[in-house]
């Protein structure tokens, strides 16, 4: 067989395993109720991070608007279920769709943009989707969409992260991905070597958002409610400090600080006051003693676990 | 019928003429020469031809197809693959990944072949492996392959840029100043295997550099670019002697 | 209504723009001051400006100062501020990848924000009103006296900022570090002074501006640099960031288009107008009005 | 005048230069040759304080410089014309002169200067005002070799002046080099060039991968059949 | 080992808005609710032990609501919990307060779904509000408005990022067009504007009778400044979110003269409830209680009330007790819960006279 399919199944075989552990953990509650929440929120969180580092990480594109595009998978699959009463796959795949037509339309045009006009534009487009939303009243404006049934499941989280993984991997590791990781290396010379930066940059921004779509869908079938303010910039922030904190280009670095930052949150809710400051200096000395994030744009694998202690040394060449 | 036909190409830059009513025709098989002082409008030559800057007027005719309006990819694609007079390399990528990308634009396989690892994927993907690992040892470059392109000595990074625009597979190269920063050992070096390459690959090559040993001794015929047009045009032999060139560029006549 | 006062409402729109427009133009211009040299989107501009107006309220109500020497004092904490957060928190990252200085700055932010409800509790101040407003009413349109200082207090920094920059010496090292930091070096520029001084200038330009919009809005918290901060990000961008001028310009109509949209539209699409505008601005000009695209040479 | 003493350089873990010892008297224009990555930027980056030994010791006119800012070195005396270039290409040609001068106070004398840099390169004349980002490679040489004399310096670092120059100006560029020479400069040059760096140098030293090999006078070296092999071409 | 040491102090939970957009009143919220807890533990506690308040963090989210909701009925098993301020973010954690029969009392919530799940239409037996509801507030100024000014049209100017404001501007227009007027403009500003200036030139061409401004004292404060500087001199209304010493303060208190809003209490007719309340919380944190920490204060000793009355820490029966609440003599008026879990309480218009809240006259419900 393959390596690359031998590596594939093994990391199938491996998540159904920590699947059913899980799971198991949970049934007879040694996991309770605000673990289990919190492992949701981890899972959706990560399917945040990873979709935005396809368009951030690795093709290089600065997108601060990535809430917006979670914003409309969380409307757009609630309308499905509780206005049209649609089952839940179909309201999660709608606000995949959803998003990913708004990303494909959003990208065509400001995707010329560079580095932090870009960035600009797309806090901007963040914005106004937010903004947008407040003032649809169908949708319930700046009170939410409420009554929202609990669709999501620990089940359904995991294996929407699992397959978003996956797929992003795949992705990355094609032909394709690699133009968009060339687009982020070298723009001219990846247009000199025949790679169409726009169509590009816009298929990963649409995947991105697409994904985002789903994270969407997923968190408003958990809280029972869509709600603006869950939308807003700050949020594309925390997803932005996912990714750049696990390192640009490194999934499994994705995964690692969306784990990290979801748990430091909830750890620090029993101190309510002090927070967002032990937040903030966190984040400033990991950034300090990390700049290139907790993996560069290496990938955690068992082999290089040994060698992860040995810090950020650039050349210590590696193959994904 | 000529491969590249360029007649009276102009870009200008504000009030600027850069490159002006500039003409050159290339036959198939060809290896070109294109010489000129500091700023004479060499580079901009080579990036009006690729698309990066549009001509303020003039044809460009590849292969008996305009290539007026193509962006750089759509150049590429046609078959005119070139190398950047500051490298441009994807630095931090592997030597092998920097060839692979090259191959993108043949690649058959879709998104979602690539997601699933189904139909083509595999098999195409491993005949890129293939084909750039034989580019790769073609430049010597083969026990190289998962070295960082950052971390490359100089010397290999410009080998690795010329290696990686032939994996494009196209028919006419353009090298901006390929011995840059070599010294003279190097650069026979080098000229060995630009010779190598057109026979073996038949391709046409199109080349700018200052160094006059390896211009001379590689190319069939050279044209003069002084001030953004043609001075002359003809062999080395002829152009090492032209009163106009040693004036404007060679300064005494080279041996 | 009839059109004689939909043109006088449609003016009044103007100057309650443009006055608008110039608080944004006052923080664009340290906004921008700082990304033109760090070639950094210092998210904590907008909580330095906050920083400044809570340092002039203090020096107001609990050391009694008047107008000047409050401001004054305001800027010097500001500015001593900005350098410490340079020092202590980018130049570690002078040579790391802009998008990680850009998460530390996100970080300063939320420190400062939630540091200063930490210290002086989120509840609103309300500022002493430090010099009296006049009032003045001409053809039913309405401007006061405290706009038009901020509108000239505005201008008169954007005129000596851009003499600073492009004129003196200290300017001109300035853009060098700001291009190539090693070669800046090398020509004998001490760079780490430099950027000091120049996040001194943007800190105590946030600081001026913090204590005037203190006084004219007459209430001050936390998380008030948050939005301001935002927007003047968007006013610098929409100038070309890193064009003094630009942010002025960028500022100005920032302000009108709000106005405007506000007036003669809808109040509730006053943001999304806001950024609708700026992106079909950088669609035509992706460096913003005034910046330059300058492409890299091939 | 400039004594380098068995320095050790490293990039993160990558032992760039191993033991190096480099001496260049008043008046002399030193050369540097070898392949590359032998070592021959990193030295001049660390003369120049962009990079710090590990261990060794560099004194110029018998005072230490080598734990100085880098800026403080341009005040002593030492300017280096850095490979690549890298002039502020957001700048005009005339702003680019006047940072060269920037440890300078006298206004008159650096307007003298910068006609002088005008007359030895009239193609920067014509261009003052272009932003020289975007001059071509030769002219934006010429930039950096009259940048790096506006500091007025004693001794000048020349990191690959000729590359990618048209073969007329490099013959002017060297014959420059010996004209600022001439005029009193102490020259340390590093050049691919090896035939015409040691045709107008009057010591050099060969380096490979961070260690000399050779050195000598250039007459020496230009005789010797190692160097001959390796550098020259055959 | 857990259960012992639970059994010395009875923990009451806080879901509150910490941070984010809404923090100042949040914070407030808190204040008020430990305020509550630390006169009853100086009394000696209840049912002979000590109170302890647990706050958790909700960042002004809905879903970090439900989040802090499910760690204080989980990980800190609180006997009850003071649910958050935000109408949404209570709808967000109300399930797991029902799931988990753990209460929740919001000080200020005031969407009537918030007690009332609307999918079933059934009453959350779990879930309170000591606020009005929005309903009701917004009618009290409507009829205000149209009987006592005699307004025919009116303009409304909301806080489009609060529900709260939303919910009375709804319940205002509908209670104003019933009485014959007219509502002339309807325009929304954002919670943190400072400059209202464009949106009042609109009104003033409008030139309506009254403005309806149904939001907080920060922007109320302001946006009463610039209209008068703008010469708008009209009649200015608001609901319980204009309640603060703050607001003459940044209005200038010539500003908000004419300006009317609906309360709990007037500072006329003090009742010994607020004047102790005011001066604990002065001595306690050195600045003026809002409506924000008067309510959550409220909804603290309302919570230890009924523990007292069910004497049992069992968050079932405290739940029953609090239902059966009914006179309670609390800061913000005489408290009844109706079957919906809202408070029954009599609401008073107060008039801003030169900075000062003075009573107007008193609504019953
Ligand atoms: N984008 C641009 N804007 C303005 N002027 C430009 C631009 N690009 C090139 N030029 C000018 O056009 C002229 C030709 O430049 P070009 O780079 O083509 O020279 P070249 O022949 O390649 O020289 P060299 O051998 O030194 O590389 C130069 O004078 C240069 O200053
Ligand atoms: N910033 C850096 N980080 C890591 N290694 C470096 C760095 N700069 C240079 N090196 C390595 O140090 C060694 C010496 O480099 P240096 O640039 O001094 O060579 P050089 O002799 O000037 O070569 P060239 O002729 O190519 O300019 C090389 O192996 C190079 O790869
Ligand atoms: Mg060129
Ligand atoms: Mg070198």
């Amino acid at each position: 067989m393959r390596a690359k399919m031998k590596r594939d199944l093994t990391g199938l075989a491996g998540a159904v395993a920590l699947y059913a552990v899980a799971f198991g953990l949970m049934e007879i509650d040694l996991i309770g109720a605000f673990w289990q929440l919190n492992i949701v929120l981890i899972c959706i969180n990560i399917i945040l991070a990873v979709s935005l580092n396809l368009i951030t990480g690795f093709t290089g594109q600065f997108s601060i608007g990535h809430a917006g595009f979670m914003a409309v998978g969380a409307y757009l699959s609630a309308v499905m279920t509780v206005k049209l009463g649609l089952p839940f796959a179909v309201a999660i795949l709608a606000g995949a769709i959803g998003a990913a037509i708004l990303g494909f339309a959003i990208g065509l045009p400001t995707l010329r943009l560079q580095g932090d006009y870009l960035a600009i534009a797309t806090l901007g487009l963040g914005e106004i989707i937010r903004i947008t939303i407040l003032n649809i009243p169908y949708v319930g404006g700046a009170s939410g969409l409420m009554g929202i049934p609990r669709y999501t499941t620990f089940t359904w989280a995991f294996f929407a992260m699992v397959l978003t993984v996956f797929f992003i991997k795949n992705f990355i590791n094609s032909s394709h991905g690699r133009a968009c990781i060339s687009i982020r290396e070298n723009e001219i010379a990846a247009e000199a070597m025949g790679v169409d930066t726009t169509k590009y940059k816009v298929l990963a921004f649409t995947i991105g958002a697409a994904f985002a779509g789903v994270a969407g869908g997923l968190f408003s079938h958990y809280f029972y409610i869509a709600h603006p303010a869950s939308f807003t910039f700050m949020k594309s922030f925390d997803i932005l400090t996912m990714v750049v904190l696990g390192g640009m280009g490194s999934i499994t670095g994705s995964i690692t600080s969306a784990i990290l930052l979801t748990f430091i949150s909830a750890a620090l809710s029993s101190y309510p006051e002090w927070r967002m400051v032990i937040y903030s200096l966190l984040l400033i000395v990991l950034m300090i003693y990390r700049p290139q994030g907790l993996f560069g744009n290496k990938e955690l694998s068992l082999k290089a676990f040994g060698r992860l202690g040995g810090g950020g040394q650039r050349g210590t060449a590696q193959n994904r | 019928m000529a491969l590249l036909k360029i007649a009276k190409l102009t870009k200008e830059f504000g009030g600027l003429k850069a490159v002006s009513n500039f003409n050159m025709e290339i036959n198939r098989g060809e290896l070109i020469g294109l010489i000129g002082p500091n700023g004479a409008g060499k580079t901009t030559a080579f990036n009006l031809i690729t698309g990066v800057y549009e001509p303020t007027s003039g044809q460009m005719d590849f292969d008996g197809k305009s290539l007026i309006g193509l962006k750089p990819y759509q150049v590429t694609q046609r078959g005119i693959a070139r190398t950047f007079q500051n490298i441009r390399l994807f630095a931090d990528l592997s030597v092998l990944d920097n060839v692979k990308i090259a191959y993108h634009f043949h690649v058959k396989y879709g998104v979602a072949e690539s997601v699933l690892r189904m139909g083509r994927y595999y098999p195409e993907e491993d005949e890129i492996e293939a084909k750039a690992l034989e580019c790769l040892k073609m430049f010597k470059l083969d026990d190289r392959r998962d070295e960082i392109a950052r971390n490359l000595p100089y010397g290999e990074q410009r080998r690795l840029e010329i290696a990686r625009a032939l994996a494009a597979q196209p028919q006419l190269l353009l090298l901006d100043e390929p011995a840059a920063g070599m010294n003279p050992q190097e650069t026979h070096e080098l000229m060995e295997m630009i010779r190598w390459i057109r026979d073996e690959l038949k391709l046409t090559i199109l080349l700018i550099e200052h160094d006059m040993s390896l211009v001379m001794g590689v190319c069939e015929r050279i044209y003069v670019l002084d001030y953004g047009s043609i001075i002359a045009e003809g062999t080395p032999a002829e152009i090492r002697s032209n009163p106009q060139v040693i004036e404007a560029y060679l300064g005494e006549e080279v041996n | 209504m009839d059109s004689s006062s939909l043109t006088q409402q449609f003016f009044q729109q103007l100057i309650n723009g443009v006055s608008l427009g110039s608080i944004y133009a006052l923080i664009a211009l340290g906004y921008t001051m700082v990304y033109g040299i760090m070639r950094l989107i210092n998210f904590a501009h907008g909580d330095i400006y906050m920083l400044g107006a809570y340092a002039g309220y203090f020096a107001t109500t609990y050391f009694k100062m008047s107008l000047v020497p409050a401001m004054l004092f305001s800027m010097a904490v500001a500015a001593i501020t900005g350098m410490l957060i340079e020092r202590l928190a980018y130049r570690p990252l002078r040579s790391a990848p802009k998008i990680a200085i850009l998460i530390t700055a996100i970080g300063v932010s939320l420190l400062l924000e939630y540091g200063g409800i930490l210290l002086v509790t989120p509840q609103p101040r309300t500022f002493p009103n430090l010099f009296s407003t006049t009032t003045f009413n001409f053809l039913g349109l309405v401007v006061n006296s405290q706009q038009i200082i901020i509108l000239a207090i505005s201008v008169g920094l954007m005129v000596l900022l851009t003499y600073v920059v492009n004129h003196t010496k200290v300017g001109k090292a300035m853009r060098a570090v700001s291009f190539d930091t090693d070669a800046a070096r090398l020509m004998g520029i001490n760079v780490d002074r430099i950027i000091s001084f120049t996040f001194a200038i943007g800190s105590g330009l946030a600081a001026a501006a913090g204590v005037l919009v203190g006084i004219y809005y007459n209430s001050i918290d936390p998380l008030m640099g948050i939005m301001p901060g935002l927007k003047a990000f968007v006013a610098a961008v929409l100038g070309g960031i890193g064009v003094i001028p630009g942010a002025m310009v960028g500022g100005i109509l920032l302000g009108v288009i709000e106005a405007l949209v506000s007036g003669f539209l809808s109040s509730t699409f006053r943001d999304a107008a806001a950024f609708i505008i700026l992106i079909v601005i950088l669609l035509f000009r992706p460096a913003g009005l005034f910046g330059k695209n300058i492409r890299e040479k091939v | 005048m400039l004594k380098v003493e068995n320095i050790n350089v490293y990039y993160g873990a990558i032992h760039a230069l191993k033991g190096i010892s480099v001496e260049v008297n008043a008046g002399e224009i030193v050369t540097l040759i070898g392949a590359n990555g032998a070592g021959k930027s990193t030295i001049l980056r660390t003369i120049s304080g962009l990079l710090r030994a590990k261990t060794g010791d560099i004194s110029f006119e018998g005072h230490s410089i080598a734990n100085m800012a880098a800026e403080e070195i341009v005040r002593k005396g030492i300017s280096q014309v850095p490979e690549g270039r890298r002039i502020f290409a957001n700048m005009t040609v005339s702003e680019n002169l006047e940072m060269g001068a920037y440890i300078r106070s006298d206004k008159s004398g650096i307007r003298k200067d910068i006609d002088k840099v005008f007359e030895r390169f009239p193609r920067l004349g014509e261009r003052r005002t272009q932003v020289a980002g975007t001059l071509s490679g030769g002219e934006q040489q010429m930039l950096a070799i009259g940048r790096g004399l506006m500091s007025q310096p004693k001794l000048m670092l020349l990191d690959e002046p000729s590359m990618g120059l048209a073969p007329l100006l490099v013959k002017e560029i060297f014959s420059i080099i010996q004209e600022i020479n001439a005029g009193g400069t102490t020259i340390l040059l590093v050049e691919q060039n090896a035939h015409m760096a040691l045709s107008i140098a009057h010591k050099a030293y060969v380096l490979e991968t961070g260690r000399i090999t050779l050195s000598g006078t250039a007459k020496e070296l230009s005789e010797s059949e190692a160097v001959r092999k390796a550098y020259l071409g055959g | 080992g857990g259960e012992k040491k639970q059994a010395d102090v009875i923990k009451i939970g806080a879901d509150l808005e910490m941070t984010g957009g809404n923090a100042t009143f949040g914070q407030s919220a808190a204040n008020g609710a430990k305020l509550a807890i630390k006169e009853v533990n100086a009394k000696g506690g209840v049912l002979g032990k000590q109170l302890t308040l647990i706050v958790a963090d909700n960042k002004s989210e809905a879903a970090e609501a439900a989040n802090a909701m499910q760690k204080l009925v989980t990980q800190d098993k609180v006997v009850a919990v003071i649910a958050p301020i935000a109408s949404s973010s209570v709808m967000a954690a109300a399930p797991i307060n029902q799931q988990a029969k753990v209460l929740a009392i919001s000080p200020t919530a005031a969407n009537p779904k918030v007690t009332v799940d609307p999918d079933t239409k059934k009453v959350r037996d779990f879930v309170f509000r000591a606020a009005f509801i929005d309903p009701f507030q917004g009618a009290v100024m409507a009829n205000f408005a149209s009987r006592s000014l005699k307004a025919k049209t009116a303009a409304i100017y909301i806080d489009n990022s609060s529900d709260y404001a939303k919910g009375l501007a709804e319940f205002f227009e509908e209670t104003f067009v019933k009485n014959g007027g007219k509502i002339v403009a309807k325009e929304a500003y954002l919670q943190k504007d400072t400059d209202f200036k464009a949106t009042l030139t609109k009104i003033k061409g409008q030139n309506p009778d009254v403005l309806f401004v149904p939001g907080y004292y920060q922007e109320v404060g302001l946006i009463a400044r610039q209209a008068r500087e703008m010469g708008m001199k009209l009649p200015m209304l608001g609901g319980d979110g204009w309640d603060s010493a703050k607001l003459a303060e940044i209005a200038t208190p010539a500003a908000i003269n004419n300006g009317f809003f609906s309360n709990h209490y007037s500072p006329d007719e003090k009742s010994a409830a607020v004047t102790t309340f005011v001066e604990a919380y002065k001595k306690e944190y050195n600045s003026v209680p809002d409506a924000f920490a008067a309510l959550s204060y409220d909804a603290t000793t309302m919570i230890i009330e009924a523990m007292k009355k069910a004497n049992s820490a069992d968050p079932v029966k405290i739940k029953d007790e609090l239902a059966k609440t009914k006179n309670f003599a609390a800061v913000s008026g005489s408290i009844t819960f109706n079957e919906t879990h809202d408070p029954v309480k009599s609401a008073v218009i107060i008039e801003m006279k030169d900075g000062k809240q003075t009573f107007r006259e008193k609504v019953n419900p």
